[in-house]
């Protein structure tokens, strides 16, 4: 049984993990890079290993040294949170050959995964509905140009080797079709070095819906249901919650047995998610599967109550999954929001800084995932992600009106944050009704453009307030009026010279 | 005494009437407001007014003049102005200098310098990428331009209001 | 329906309610004394309104000044909370007088309970178990006797109108029983000018469990389970779960209908608890019944899955209830510890005082219902709970793992607080296998003393770091070396001086 | 430049040998450690010492040189013993004063004065009621003494450490 484990990640996902290991009685280590010193995975972790300079490349994704670093501290098994090195294939079999046990998923099934072409095809072979499409790599107009016709317009036109937006082409109407797959293959060749496209039916109102599963190593795989995920910023995910306001329970059954089919096409184990579009009509398509833990895994723990790292660490000790499906339920209504250090109203500017104060709405169904604290300096290497507020309610608009209780007395300052922005979309028709899809955040601009929704009296309060401040901050500096005053604040001085902290 | 005080790009005259503890009488331009004020945390305020409750949030901006105030979900610059920033002022809006320099608005680190000092931009053109978070920024020219001095090199780390190039 | 309501109350338990009102777009209002000015009831509050000094009695136990905070700020109903006016009839009555909504029960019902015999009348009448004994005050020796006689020792004897433990005796041997009564009488006498007592079978190895119920103005009434509250101090309750771990789903479910008995006996509606006294044989008799909100709701809320002052809000709003007795079940396990400002190592004294620094700790399962935040001063004058730390996890020995976990990280300095005792409780074998009832303070005092836990290693870097500390302030001290060094610290208390916050 | 420094009752010897940066070598009396050791927060500082990571809070107690230091679920005082230290020290032994006070460790309110100036009390007999959050407290004496001086009366508040009462 693993008594260590290292995190080989850092922010809140780097604690999310230590904390179910604590409770699990397991050790934890952390790794940290030179800007990394005063972090709290640093501070909240028994061990705590450096492992290199700031940027990524020469720390957090350095195998060698997280190794090394687990092997000197006698960690048994290294935790890779998501992002860095969690689905890297090389990682995970490195780990096995060094005897570490790597709490994720296989080489194989990373592997098979992250190559959008074989994960298509894998799915194909297992029965799982995928978008209409290519299930080979294009190499030339002329297919290109068959398989359109075949599939029928709107296509997206994607490089295989792909990601991040780059090599993708939509065509909507028959005459830019020559034209789209050169530009596609060509700037796919340029990014990736290989000009290899695929084509797919383009979903116009699409939903991203996935489905989180959890297998073990004896070939038992379980869905945890969905989350809705289609809040998105530039294919970022902003809100997500669940269960999904447009699902029912008969699509529900049906895309968790599709996700259950798409993992074991792979020998599932570990914890992983299946992301899938869904239309209007509730068609669902496979879209890809996260062979990791994702960020929005709160949601799901909270409805269903499953600690999903403490499944994760029982699934890599080689035990048995200790749920059945049907023993799993969702109860009421989880959302959760991500909270960025950037400047919502300045077009997201980034905006890493030293925080000089927090405070965290607490009570009833308001959980927190972070890792800030008064007096740290997010550093301007990694994700501006600060934190995760994430709520849980019977309802739907009970669990908003919990989000818009939570969000008004979430303060953070030294930085911009999302919460304003977070705040506006919660007041969005569409939102309130459940009824959006991906293009959701494009297509209510103006309901998220900042509004001036304080009264006169509050405006000329904070300008009251700052001037106050003021005076008596120039009171505090001004010279005593009286002799005995002076001596007075010699002597408050002498005992404040003794006494630096307040 | 009245001061000037800047608020939503405004000035306005304001004044502490009278005071007793954390009772005030103050009057922002002709209004007159009974506020119950008090410190409540480093930089937080409660204020009471005719029972209304209001918690505000002072974060100092540039220097001890200038503040950032967050109450409810409404930011607001405000600026004290006392004999010294006005002066200031003046002799800001005397040399014009502000569009003649391209500053960092945030901490990040310069990834591209795409012009060298004595170059001719055009309008629109980039001039520094700087990169935070995983994100670039570009910083572009709005008119046709000429590069004066470039006061960071690639690789660099700069800081919030960092001056990165000045511009003729 | 209520559109404002008025908290007549302070501290963590004001919030608690102001939170739901939020939630449910009501406005609040808060009252305070003038030690309260400054705390957080007051700030999260819409309105606030000063109802005079320091002592409650002065404060927030005037009725008059609490009803005309309400008609100055046009309030519709008011909330009691717990303790102050909360189980006060004639405050209920005056509500109602007045047009206010009291948001608790009729003040008949209050009335009913708040007496100790008249209760056990009501409840011995509707069918309810109670303890074996008398039914009448017994005003003389010899009827005293005879009902000892009939019971069979050991007994309790108690004043009638007594509370706070004053005129108890408890009588096991036959020889002391003529003693025992007399000097109770004299005691109750004394301290409540009425020597009438009743006599009880003594419960030997009791257990606390209650139940909590809503009824609406309607007649419909259920029960949302039990807690177990049988870890006190001083019948104080210092940790409460739910379920509780001796309950089988039999005696549940006799026990909900007992309770839902003893509330129909008095027509109540509101939020309530049923008390019950139980024996290691599950036997179970009503003690009594507390009519208002309790301290530890929040771990009936987590568990059922059902926010109590919603419900009290939607009651006195006079809907009926949302839910039916077979809606309801209960979902893993939910456990609070009660955070006080005192001094555990040192007999429990008071620690009133400034917070200095507060460490939340958070994540899956953790919630916080508090009000003290940094540079908040603890007043002297009321009681001493600072917050509540409640947990949930699927089952009790993950619930236990998790509060652990969470304890670990729970920092609240400037106070000493009960904490590292709440800790140490967490390690008795009797709580860990859940075989505890209201003696296991008692019984387990030596697991209870504080232990040095701490290595060699951890003594001497405590100490080293007060010594860096020390030894950098002196440097911060010292006048500057160079004259070179001299001009950068003008330069630097230049800038200093300008900018006063850091 | 070696100090002594009191931790549970014992006073120890401690001397940093090298420092650079955060980076610490340190003796306590003939035990040599290499740390870093880092401020995080106002007060706290993360210790990591041979990849250990330890939370250290510092706590004013009396003084700069008086700490409560709270490391996991433990609490020590520490104290520095500096030359004045050690001369405060020595002339409190000698004045033996520490047993002729009675102190309240907490603030509240005194509800009781029981005795008055002059009186004889004996041991065990209560002298003063301190009220504080619900609670009463009774400071009593330990053996029979002389009430010299009485320095509150009942409904004061008192603060936390003040003295009360001087004993004969």
């Amino acid at each position: 049984m693993i008594k260590k484990v290292l995190v080989a990640n850092r922010g809140e996902i780097a604690i999310r993990v230590m904390r179910s290991c604590r409770e699990m009685g397991i050790e934890t280590v952390a790794v940290y890079s030179d800007v990394d010193r005063k972090s709290m995975h640093v501070r909240y972790a028994d061990e705590a290993y450096h492992i290199g300079p700031a940027p990524s490349a020469e720390s957090y994704l350095r195998m060698d040294r997280i190794i090394e670093a687990a092997k000197k501290s006698g960690a048994d098994a290294i935790h890779p949170g998501y992002g860095f090195l969690s689905e890297n294939a090389t990682f995970s079999a490195l780990c096995e050959k060094e005897g570490i046990i790597f709490i994720g998923p296989s080489p194989h099934a990373i592997e098979t995964m992250g190559d959008k072409i074989t994960a298509r095809k894998t799915m194909i072979a297992a029965g799982v509905p995928v978008v209409p499409g290519t299930t080979e790599p294009v190499r030339d107009i002329k297919t290109a140009l068959e398989v359109i016709r075949k599939i029928g317009l709107p296509v997206m036109i994607k490089a295989s080797a792909g990601g991040g937006g780059k090599g993708m082409r939509l065509v909507k109407n028959e005459e830019d079709v020559v034209n789209a797959v050169s530009a596609a293959r060509s700037e796919a060749k340029a990014a990736f070095g290989d000009d290899a496209v695929y084509i797919e039916k383009y979903i116009s109102s699409p939903h991203h819906i996935e489905f989180q599963v959890l297998g073990d190593k004896h070939g038992n795989i379980i869905h945890l249901f969905e989350r809705e995920c289609s809040v998105q910023r530039r294919h970022q995910k902003v809100v997500e919650e669940t269960p999904s306001p447009i699902m029912t329970p008969e699509v529900r059954a049906k895309m968790g047995e599709a996700a259950v089919a798409a993992a074991r096409a792979v020998n599932y184990y570990g914890a992983g998610t299946i992301e899938f579009i869904v239309d209007d009509n509730l068609n669902y398509y496979f879209l890809e599967m996260n062979t990791r833990l994702q960020v929005e895994h709160p949601i799901t723990e909270r409805v269903v109550g499953v600690d999903l790292v403490k499944q994760q660490i029982n699934i890599a000790n080689g035990l048995p999954l200790s749920y059945k499906q049907e023993d799993l339920r969702q109860h009421g209504h989880a959302i959760e929001v991500r909270i960025y250090a950037e400047d919502p109203d300045n077009n997201f500017m980034p905006s890493p800084g030293l925080i000089k104060h927090i405070t965290h709405p607490l009570g009833f169904g308001v959980r927190h995932d972070g890792y800030a604290y008064e007096g740290y300096e997010i550093p301007m290497y990694y994700d501006p992600m600060i934190s995760k507020l994430i709520v849980w309610a019977e309802t739907r608009r009970e669990a908003i009106a919990r989000l818009k209780r939570a969000l008004f007395v979430y303060k953070i300052t030294g930085v911009k944050t999302s919460i304003p922005y977070l705040r506006r979309i919660l007041d969005v028709p569409a939102f309130i009704e459940g009824r959006y899809n991906t293009h959701f955040i494009e297509e209510n601009q103006e309901y998220l453009q900042p509004k001036r929704t304080c009264s006169e009296r509050a405006v000329d309060i904070a300008a009251i307030t700052a001037f106050v401040d003021y005076i008596n901050k120039l009171e505090r500096l001004q010279p005593p009026a009286t002799e005995k005053q002076l001596a007075n604040n010699w002597k408050d001085f002498g005992r404040k010279r003794g006494v630096l902290r307040f | 005494m009245a001061y000037e005080i800047k608020i939503e790009d405004k000035i306005r005259n304001i004044e502490i009437l009278s005071r007793d503890g954390n009772y005030y009488q103050i009057a922002i331009d002709n209004k007159v407001y009974e506020l119950d004020i008090i410190e409540v945390e480093q930089g937080v305020y409660s204020v009471l007014h005719e029972n209304s409750s209001f918690n505000v949030e002072l974060v100092e901006n540039k220097g001890s003049k200038s503040y950032i105030v967050n109450t409810f979900f409404s930011s607001f610059e405000v600026d004290i102005i006392d004999a010294e920033a006005k002066y200031q002022l003046n002799r800001r809006r005397d040399d014009g200098d502000d569009g003649n320099v391209i500053v960092s608005p945030m901490p990040g680190k310069v990834v591209k310098v795409l012009f060298k000092e004595g170059d001719a931009v055009k309008a629109g053109q980039t001039v520094v990428v700087v990169s935070a978070m995983k994100m670039d920024s570009e910083y572009k020219v709005k008119q046709d331009r000429t590069i004066k001095r470039i006061l960071v090199k690639e690789g660099d780390t700069v800081s919030g209001d960092q001056p990165m190039v000045i511009l003729e």
